[in-house]
């Protein structure tokens, strides 16, 4: 955490390059796991987003429903959240652990 | 915290493709200490059909790392704000027949009102927050599963 | 109903000296039926210590017959007022050291709620109206408990 | 229970005699766990109750604590309840079924 920190308070806007992470049905879809996004300069998971919506049309009307939750290295994420070097995206579809 | 920093400390959370002994859960609990007066478990297990349409197999994915990190946040809160002695908390993933486990929580108390409490708000909290997802084959074809539309 | 005649009956009752299994009786429920989606279980266990005195051993003492027929009347109300689809009762008698099993309740249903309810009652009910009697050997001295004074 | 119903009917005041069970702190306190009483004419729970209290002087005031409950034949009685040759009449201490 801290070492993300500096390097975010040192980011001058260069090369990110972050992975995307697709579970369930929208890995179903999209039929792959992973995808590697690389962006100059800063960004946010509303800037990820909008780049996905063009690239990724397949997934576009579940994106847009709203139900899918967006975690940045595994915690939940809103539009406003920075996204950084090396950070792990993942679309999680509506949960269903546990038995019925 | 990384998800690979997870794993090591969750003696009493289980993400696992492997049947579970529900004797052993409940015999290694007993063992955390004498002052245990009652056990509530609650085991889920996999039925044969779902809003009417026959099951052959369903399939659970999760997400590594998260699950268990969530999984381990619901054991804290619950010690946390019952009275209780301990909770333990796996889920199986991957392939499970019908009629097989898939989750079993175990709640030690002193009294059994509060184990009641923790085990249901531990089941509850597990389906809301436990990125967990289920693909059931049925005779009508794949489905992926939503719980709480 | 003479005493003698509640015996056979009663497959998911039992007063029993000898310990239990709780995954035997998980297994056996489950094998009631395939819409089984939640089982609950209760497992009551002797503590160490009581009001503030420690315990020795206890001992259980039952009314032969009466007993039984009071299990089976809380798990047929159970299976009426609940939407549940099997119970099973097993109370120990007899001497109990400190740490072993007690009493076990497991409620088998479609969904959770109701098992956690009717499991709960059950417990209840069971301490409320069965004649049951423990005697504990505390660091003080003999004691019949009273629960509900 | 017809049996014990078409006895009672042709019953005409014979010898009664039953059997007293006890159990926990009052099997105890008695040193024993059944006896039996006999009497001449019929005999309410109350008439039983009434010959205890003289006859068993050291269970005397937990009876009279009215914590006790009393069943015959296995069933829950009241003072006005008859009995009848061959009951079990059960003093029942507060019951303390399950673990703790």
């Amino acid at each position: 955490m801290i070492a993300y920190r500096l390097y975010k308070a040192g980011d001058t806007g260069g090369l990110q390059v972050v992975t995307v992470r697709f579970f369930a049905v929208l890995k179903k879809l999209l039929d792959r796991e992973t995808m590697h996004v690389a962006h100059d300069g800063p960004m946010t998971l509303k800037t990820l987003l909008d780049r996905l919506e063009v690239e990724l049309p397949s997934i576009r009307s579940i994106l847009r429903e709203g139900r899918t939750l967006i975690a940045i290295n595994q915690e939940i994420a809103q539009d406003e959240t920075p996204i950084v070097d090396g950070d792990e995206v993942a679309f999680l579809p509506p949960f269903a652990g546990g038995s019925h | 915290m990384s998800p690979k920093e997870t794993g090591s400390i969750l003696e009493w959370i289980k993400i696992q493709e492997e049947d579970f002994s529900v004797e052993e859960e409940s015999n290694r609990i007993k063992e955390r200490s004498k002052r245990i007066g009652g056990i509530v478990t609650f085991l889920g297990t996999a039925r044969d059909f779902s809003k009417g349409k026959d099951i052959n197999r369903i399939d659970f994915e999760y997400y590594p790392g998260m699950a268990e990190k969530r999984l381990n946040e619901i054991r804290e809160r619950a010690l946390q704000d019952y009275d209780i002695i301990e909770v333990s908390i796996i889920h199986r993933v991957g392939r499970i027949e019908t009629g097989e486990n898939i989750v079993l929580i175990v709640v030690a108390a002193e009294h059994r009102k509060d184990a009641f409490r923790a085990c249901e708000w531990c089941i509850d909290e597990l389906k809301r927050i436990t990125p967990i997802w289920k693909r059931e084959e049925t005779t009508q074809g794949e489905v992926w599963v939503v719980e709480h539309p």
